[in-house]
């Protein structure tokens, strides 16, 4: 029999970019799995429903594919945010929720049925922080962040507390709220701040136009951000300006072990275009679940193969495109059990003509 | 009953009122006069609370209500109608009066949410009591119809079926008859003295002379703010300065 | 550091005035928050980024072309839309209703044609360094932002105070009856002004597109907010006051970040508008009638 | 035996259905407890759009109680209804003279300071918002409450009060001087539509599990509004069917996928288009049901 | 109907059957006016008899249920019903309406100005501008105050002088001299009398009947709905229906 996974990614709306590639690389992987005969001899059937990037829609989205469509798992939601909202549902029900793009702190900690194989900021941060301030010589920081998303903010207090461990004074925190397109007045106090080097929490949409307006305020200051600067856009928006931007990821498309060659080949063939970071860690994730159902035997109960899969994941262990990975228990939170978070390591890349390489 | 002390009011540099003195009498009916623009209508939004007098004093019964609020006033027994018609035109004309009851409408909360006898009984007695006020005014049989459906002399005298509801001492009429022909105004002519009989005092401001005359007690005249004369209606009808500025040379009617 | 934050807000408020001046004339006009507004400036962006990129068009052609499209785009809006509300005499938040149910519409499709991510202009389409003075740096978008802001707001106050087409239209704005009494052709006016104000926000939108770089079908959702912050503190449907009060918008957002804390900059915004309705309850210029009865 | 198969087959269906959509089902009752409280504003002619600042206001209380306290749900709830309300008493006092649009804006200001408030503040969770809300509305507390407000405003409105509302909304100065307080009565209004709000904010709180700064903002002020002028503000009725149905809408229209909003925005427009005064207008419907009976007379006497 | 109608004059508005209704009320029931050119008509009738919904169905503000308005233009007849309203004050049909509709947020001479909307002439506007201004001193004094904080007669004084200001061939006015003071009703039936000697069609609705009829060649008596009484202006002050209903014996 088919083995239903559901998928809530944000296929409309602001997140849909990261969406839509969530999307493609599942469907790449389930083809993939299912060319070569399912899992058991079971095939896999991806169903997949928008939810808008919005906490709501990811909760109701979430109930229909637990409840409704009876979905072993479920992959998802795109943002940390929807998942904060999401997640406690799919614990309640006793489903695996399974992230692939949520990297904010916490996630986790809401319960035993939540995974994920997207790393933390918590660990891709400091790495890539160290990084960069060994390669511009970095003295001092200014930060700038969103304030009202949970991912970006989460972002900004990790890069806080590793700013403060590695001792690298900030000159101001400047933030912004969701939308806002002039940035101008937080930058202007950044330049009167002088700092080395600009920390960015922040999504795609929001640092591309960042680092233009900074550009045009006559700064030069580089960048450093986390993995929601992961994305092709920042470079159609930002184009040649985005240069010496330093970002940490798991996925690196020059990281040419066979695994991720295979992926990006296979990508391109699939979609004409070149894959990204979520793309391939919701790859990985396809083929993670798969590799942990190939050790269970499904028993036809669904609520029993739920726990089953439950009890299976957090022991796999697969070299996929994004390398080496295997899952690791959630930090412990007082009367409370927690989900499994992803460990592996990160690779830092730098921003260098229009596109992030690796940083040697 | 009301005394008007010195009252002046000025809107910006306009000086609207400058010391105005009268007393309006208890029992009878008072008339104010005066050409387009003296401030006539100034004087009843002053003494209604809705604007505050730039000086002097208003007391009313002997007390100063310079400074009370507009629905304090109603509740002390003031009540009006308006120049420009200000009925709710999407309430039904019973409903138009029973507002018009709202101080004398007493029950408590409790009464109100479990539908007691209280409320029943009041509610019940106040709709009766508004048929027969719009009956006064011979509009009981539209009770059940949009104020907004009326015509504009139909209007006024919802308006004066709702403020007597209010039981004032007190009635200001704001040209109650504007609008209507001469018969209605007859009509509304032996009303206005079937209320005034019934004990109410009554204060009104009009154009038409032959109701102002044929009406009222007493008579101030009102001319760029200030009071030119005051009287007997033969006094006002005779007084050169009156007919020079408002009453013009031959009656017309 | 204090000069170029000067310059930032100048911007800044132009834009958000651009914004408003459509949006107030529409309601003080035909009386309608037109929530619309929003999305009608997000589509006069990518207007005329289509025809930048597609047809090479010379940018201020596109401009133009822009303002057409999206005049046009309001114009079908009042006729499908509000004109049917107002010969059915509906209540007056219906037409306020039905046009978030437009913007809704707009945004949707926008996002099925265009998709959701961000686009810019191509490069080049204006000249992308900023002029400097010193340490200061202002931008050709900057300089044109402000620019067109005030001759359209210019022109705009001249029309409604000076001629007798400003008079119909504020006429029509109290009283449509009034007005078809004294011969004014209403309909036709109502046209005209969903027309004008929407072609006016096509071209806040095409300015906002060029400056930021962020055009997205929901860039006018955070528009239409600070517009209507705008346009109440300007008082409801005054054109010079919209005016002052996005730029007033401006300075203060831009100082509350300089000053204060980034943090509170979007709250600066409705924050002041509290503040001054409870001081002055019909905004910064709003006039207001005494009399009572 | 068969019986029990089907009932069995029946209570299976049933299972999966209510886990599926009880927030929607759910979100039914608050969201027409919503609509409601914009509708005792609008029912004494004040447009106010702080009902989206209230209900978080209450949503935020209620659920800190829930999650830090050991105080039982109706207490919670309670405290959810009591704060806003007095919130409400404390700004209305300034907001309330003003009107129109003005009102409007001024209130939503006021929601967007709540908003910024509670985005920098610690206890509530900032952006992050409160997670992992304690599940603990069930169907018939909903239920319950909102056939309390239902009650309660069908009372009110048959009153002395209901008609002071209906007499500010039409005209502020001739009520004023029929002896209505006018301020007094315009702040009643506020604050009982806030404690509405308040309480459904505690209940939704506690069903989704989750919430934060972002769902109490402009948009959500206006879709309150939307929900109840889209059922139509002059009767009780109107504005429950409006929430319930615009609660519905997006549910039913899942199948359009990535047009599921323009089809939802065309309904809105249809249905403002075609029925100016909401879905539910006693007019219109009586006006209907007369010509119905008279075409059935006619056809009754044609016979 | 016995009036000897002057048959030298042409009528130059007809109305011809007109029916209105407010949902399922008919409030003007298929009534037939005639406006002869040059002329002073009084409509006259109790309040609710449908004289101001008469006026506003000619000047296409209410969409009437039947009927035909039939102005004369050069010897042809054009019926007004499908116009807009606008249009029918360019053909030279202008009222002032009950209740005045003053632009309270305008200034008084900007609302003159709008009388002159349908207007390109500029000298003559500019003359006819002191005209109102020496028939209505007030408004002069007023003229840059806003005409909402005008008091309720000197509001009326505006609406009639802004009329004028439209230069109209016919003019509708429904109850120009309610609310105003003795002295300036008098003024005012002297006005329309003196604008009226200009060659304007006059069409009034007044309470005032006895002045009313005085002043017109004819009037019309509508009782609701329905033209009851047809007659001269002179004939009707005598009739003693009139008499009875109207002046109050
Ligand atoms: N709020 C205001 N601002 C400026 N002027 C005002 C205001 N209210 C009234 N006025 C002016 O005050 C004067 C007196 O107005 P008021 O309405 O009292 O006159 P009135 O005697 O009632 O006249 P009428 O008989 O025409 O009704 C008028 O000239 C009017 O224009
Ligand atoms: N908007 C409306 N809706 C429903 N009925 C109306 C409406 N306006 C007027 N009517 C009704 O139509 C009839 C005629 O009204 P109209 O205003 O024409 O009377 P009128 O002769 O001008 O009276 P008045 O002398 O009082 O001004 C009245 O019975 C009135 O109740
Ligand atoms: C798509 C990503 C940028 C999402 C982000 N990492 C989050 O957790 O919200
Ligand atoms: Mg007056
Ligand atoms: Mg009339």
């Amino acid at each position: 029999a088919d083995v239903k996974l559901g998928l809530a990614a944000a296929l409309t709306g602001p997140a849909a970019k990261y969406g839509v590639a969530i999307k493609n690389g599942f469907s790449l992987a389930a083809d993939e799995v299912n060319a070569a005969g399912g899992v058991n001899g079971n095939k896999l059937l991806l169903v997949i429903e928008d939810e808008q990037g919005k906490k709501e829609e990811a909760i109701n989205v979430f109930k229909k594919l637990i409840f409704k469509d009876k979905a072993l798992l479920v992959f998802g939601p795109t943002l940390s945010n929807s998942a904060f909202a999401a997640d406690p549902i799919a614990n309640a029900a006793k489903v695996v929720a399974f992230g692939t793009s949520n990297t904010a702190d916490g996630i986790t900690a809401m319960g035993p049925f939540t995974f994920r194989n997207s790393v933390m900021e918590a660990d891709v941060l400091p790495v890539t922080t160290r990084a960069a301030v060994k390669h511009f010589g970095i003295k001092k920081v200014a930060i700038i962040y969103g304030n009202d998303d949970a991912f970006t903010k989460s972002g900004y207090d990790v890069f806080k507390g590793t700013l403060a461990d590695q001792k690298i004074p900030v000159t101001t925190t400047e933030a912004y709220a969701k939308g806002d397109v002039d940035f101008k007045a937080q930058l202007t106090k950044i330049k009167a701040s002088n700092p080395d080097a600009i920390v960015c929490s922040c999504l795609t949409e929001e640092a591309a136009n960042i680092i233009l307006q900074t550009r045009a305020l006559g700064m030069k200051q580089p960048f450093i951000g986390g993995n929601g600067l992961n994305s092709p856009k920042l470079f159609d928006i930002a184009k040649g300006a985005g240069d010496d931007t330093i970002m940490g990821s798991p996925w690196s498309s020059e990281n040419l072990t066979p695994a991720n060659k295979a992926f990006i080949a296979a990508y391109k063939a699939k979609f004409g275009s070149d894959p990204d970071q979520f793309a391939a860690q919701a790859y990985d994730a396809l083929h993670v679940v798969a590799a942990a159902l190939k050790k269970i035997k499904l028993s036809g109960a669904l609520d029993k193969d739920r726990i089953a899969l439950q009890q299976a994941l957090p022991a796999v262990t697969i070299d996929g495109a994004t390398g080496k990975f295997a899952f690791r228990k959630a930090p412990p939170v007082t009367g409370k059990e927690v989900g499994y978070d992803a460990q592996q390591e990160a690779i830092v890349n730098i921003a260098k003509g229009g596109k992030f390489i690796l940083l040697k | 009953m009301l005394q008007l002390k010195n009252i002046s009011k000025n809107f910006g540099g306009l000086q609207v009122l400058q010391d105005v003195n009268f007393n309006v009498p208890q029992g009878g009916i008072f008339g104010l006069i005066g050409p387009n623009g003296a401030g006539k209508t100034t004087v009843f939004n002053l003494i209604t609370g809705l604007l505050r007098a730039s000086g002097g004093a208003i007391e009313f019964d002997g007390a100063d209500i310079g400074k009370v609020a507009p629905h304090k006033i109603t509740e002390r027994g003031i009540a009006r109608t308006f120049q420009n018609i200000r009925v709710f035109k999407e309430m039904t004309l019973l409903e138009n009066v029973v507002v018009g009851m709202h101080d004398h409408m007493h029950y408590g909360f409790g009464s109100l949410l479990f539908n007691l006898g209280g409320f029943r009984r009041i509610e019940a007695q106040a709709r009766e009591r508004a048929l027969e006020l719009l009956s006064w005014v011979r509009l009981d049989h539209k009770a059940g119809m949009l104020a907004d459906s009326l015509s504009y002399g139909e209007q006024r005298k919802l308006e004066f079926a709702r403020a007597l509801a209010t039981k004032p001492k007190l009635l200001l009429l704001d040209e109650p008859v504007a609008g209507m022909n001469p018969a209605e105004k007859t009509e509304l002519m032996t009303e206005i003295l079937n209320i005034k009989q019934r004990g109410f005092s009554i204060f009104m401001i009009e154009h038409d002379m032959r109701f102002v005359m044929g009406l009222c007690d007493r008579i101030a005249v009102l001319n760029f703010g200030r009071i030119i004369a005051e009287g007997s209606p033969d006094q006002i009808k005779n007084n050169q300065e009156v007919i020079e500025a408002y009453l013009g040379k031959e009656d017309a009617e | 550091m204090l000069e170029q934050q000067l310059i930032n807000a100048l911007s800044l408020g132009s834009v958000y005035a651009l914004f408003a001046l459509g949006f107030t004339l529409v309601f003080g006009v035909l009386g309608v928050i037109n929530l619309s507004h929003g999305a009608i400036f997000m589509l006069g962006s990518y207007a005329a980024l289509l025809l930048v990129e597609h047809l090479a068009l010379p940018l201020w052609l596109a401009m133009l072309a822009a303002m057409l499209v999206s005049g046009l785009i309001g114009l079908l809006v009042d006729y499908l839309v509000l004109k049917p509300l107002r010969a059915r005499n509906a209540p007056h938040l219906a037409p306020m209703i039905a046009t978030i149910g437009v913007a809704t519409i707009l945004t949707s499709l926008a996002q099925g044609l265009f998709g959701a991510e961000n686009k810019r202009f191509p490069v080049g389409t204006i000249p992308e360094d900023s002029y400097n003075w010193g340490h200061l740096h202002v931008t050709a978008v900057q300089i044109g932002i402000v620019v067109i802001s005030f001759v359209l707001m210019l022109v705009l106050l001249a029309v409604m105070r000076r001629t007798q087409l400003g008079r119909a239209l504020r006429a029509i704005a109290e009283s449509p009856k009034a007005a078809y009494l004294l011969g004014i052709n209403v309909e036709g006016l109502f046209y005209l002004t969903s027309f004008a104000a929407a072609a006016l926000g096509g071209a806040a939108g095409v300015l906002v597109g060029l400056s930021f770089n962020a055009i997205t079908p929901f860039m006018g959702q955070p528009m239409l907010h600070k517009g209507i912050a705008v346009i109440i503190l300007g008082g409801m449907g005054d054109i010079r006051g919209a005016m002052i009060a996005g730029l007033f918008l401006g300075f203060a957002e831009v100082l509350t970040v300089a000053y204060i804390s980034s943090d509170f900059r979007d709250a600066v915004g409705f924050g002041l508008l509290f503040l001054i309705l409870l001081v002055k309850p019909s905004g910064m210029f709003g006039k207001v009638l005494e009399r009572k009865a | 035996m068969i019986e029990l198969f089907t009932n069995l087959g029946f209570i299976d269906w049933w299972d999966g259905f209510w886990s599926t959509y009880n927030t929607v089902i759910f979100g039914l009752g608050v969201n027409a407890m919503l609509a409601l409280s914009i509708y005792v504003t609008l029912s004494c002619g004040l447009l106010s759009l702080a009902n989206a600042a209230f209900m978080g206001i209450g949503a935020y209380a209620a659920s800190l109680i829930s999650m830090q306290t050991g105080l039982p749900f109706p207490v919670a709830l309670a405290i959810g209804g009591a704060l806003p309300a007095l919130v409400a008493l404390i700004i209305g006092i300034p907001t309330l003279r003003l009107s129109g649009v003005y009102l409007a804006m001024a209130t939503l200001g006021f929601g967007e300071v709540v908003r910024v408030i509670v985005l920098n503040m610690d206890i509530t969770g900032g952006p992050l918002g409160l997670n992992g809300i304690p599940l603990k509305t069930e169907w018939w507390h909903i239920v319950l409450l909102l056939a309390a407000t239902l009650y309660i405003l069908a009372r009110i409105r048959r009153s002395k009060i209901g008609r002071a509302f209906e007499a500010i909304k039409e005209d502020e100065v001739a009520a004023r001087l029929m002896g209505v307080n006018v301020a007094g009565y315009k702040l009643l209004a506020f604050v009982i539509g806030a404690a509405i709000a308040g309480v459904a904010g505690g209940l939704n709180a506690h069903y989704t599990f989750t919430i934060g700064p972002g769902n109490y903002a402009f948009e959500n002020a206006v879709e309150i509004l939307t929900m109840a002028v889209f059922g139509g503000t002059s009767t009780l009725i109107g504005p429950t069917i409006g929430g319930m149905v615009l609660t519905l809408l997006p549910e039913a229209l899942r199948d359009f996928n990535s047009y599921r909003a323009v089809v939802n925005g065309l309904i809105l427009v249809l249905v403002i288009l075609y029925l100016p005064k909401g879905i539910w207008d006693p007019r219109r419907i009586r006006a209907w049901v007369n010509a119905f009976s008279r075409r059935k007379a006619q056809a009754g006497g044609n016979n | 109907m016995t009036a000897e109608m002057n048959t030298n004059a042409t009528p130059i508005l007809q109305v011809h059957d007109l029916a209105v209704s407010y949902g399922h009320i008919e409030a003007v029931k298929g009534i037939d006016l005639a406006l002869n050119e040059g002329e002073i008509t009084a409509l006259v009738g109790a309040n609710g008899a449908g004289k101001s919904t008469t006026l506003l169905a000619i000047s296409g503000l209410l969409k009437p249920a039947r009927g035909q308005v039939l102005l004369n233009q050069q010897g042809q007849q054009q019926d007004l019903i499908r116009l807009s309203p606008h249009k029918i004050v360019q053909s030279g049909i202008v009222q002032v309406a009950e209740g005045r509709a003053t632009l309270t947020t305008l200034s008084v001479a900007e609302n003159l100005a709008l009388g002159a909307y349908t207007r390109k002439d500029k000298a003559q506007i500019a003359q006819d501008l002191d005209w109102v201004y020496s028939l209505f001193p007030v408004l002069q004094r007023r003229k840059d105050g806003l005409a909402g904080n005008l008091s309720g007669g000197e509001q009326q004084m505006l609406a009639i002088g802004r009329a004028l200001m439209a230069k109209p061939r016919v003019l509708l006015l429904d109850e120009p001299s309610m609310g105003l003071a003795p002295l300036l009703v008098q003024e005012i039936f002297r006005i329309v009398q003196e604008i009226n000697r200009t060659g304007l069609t006059i069409l009034l609705v007044e309470q005032n009947v006895r002045q009313a009829l005085r002043i017109a060649q004819h009037g019309y008596v509508l009782e609701n709905g329905k033209i009851v009484l047809a007659d001269s202006g002179v004939n009707l002050l005598h009739n003693p229906k009139v008499l009875e209903a109207y002046l109050g014996g």
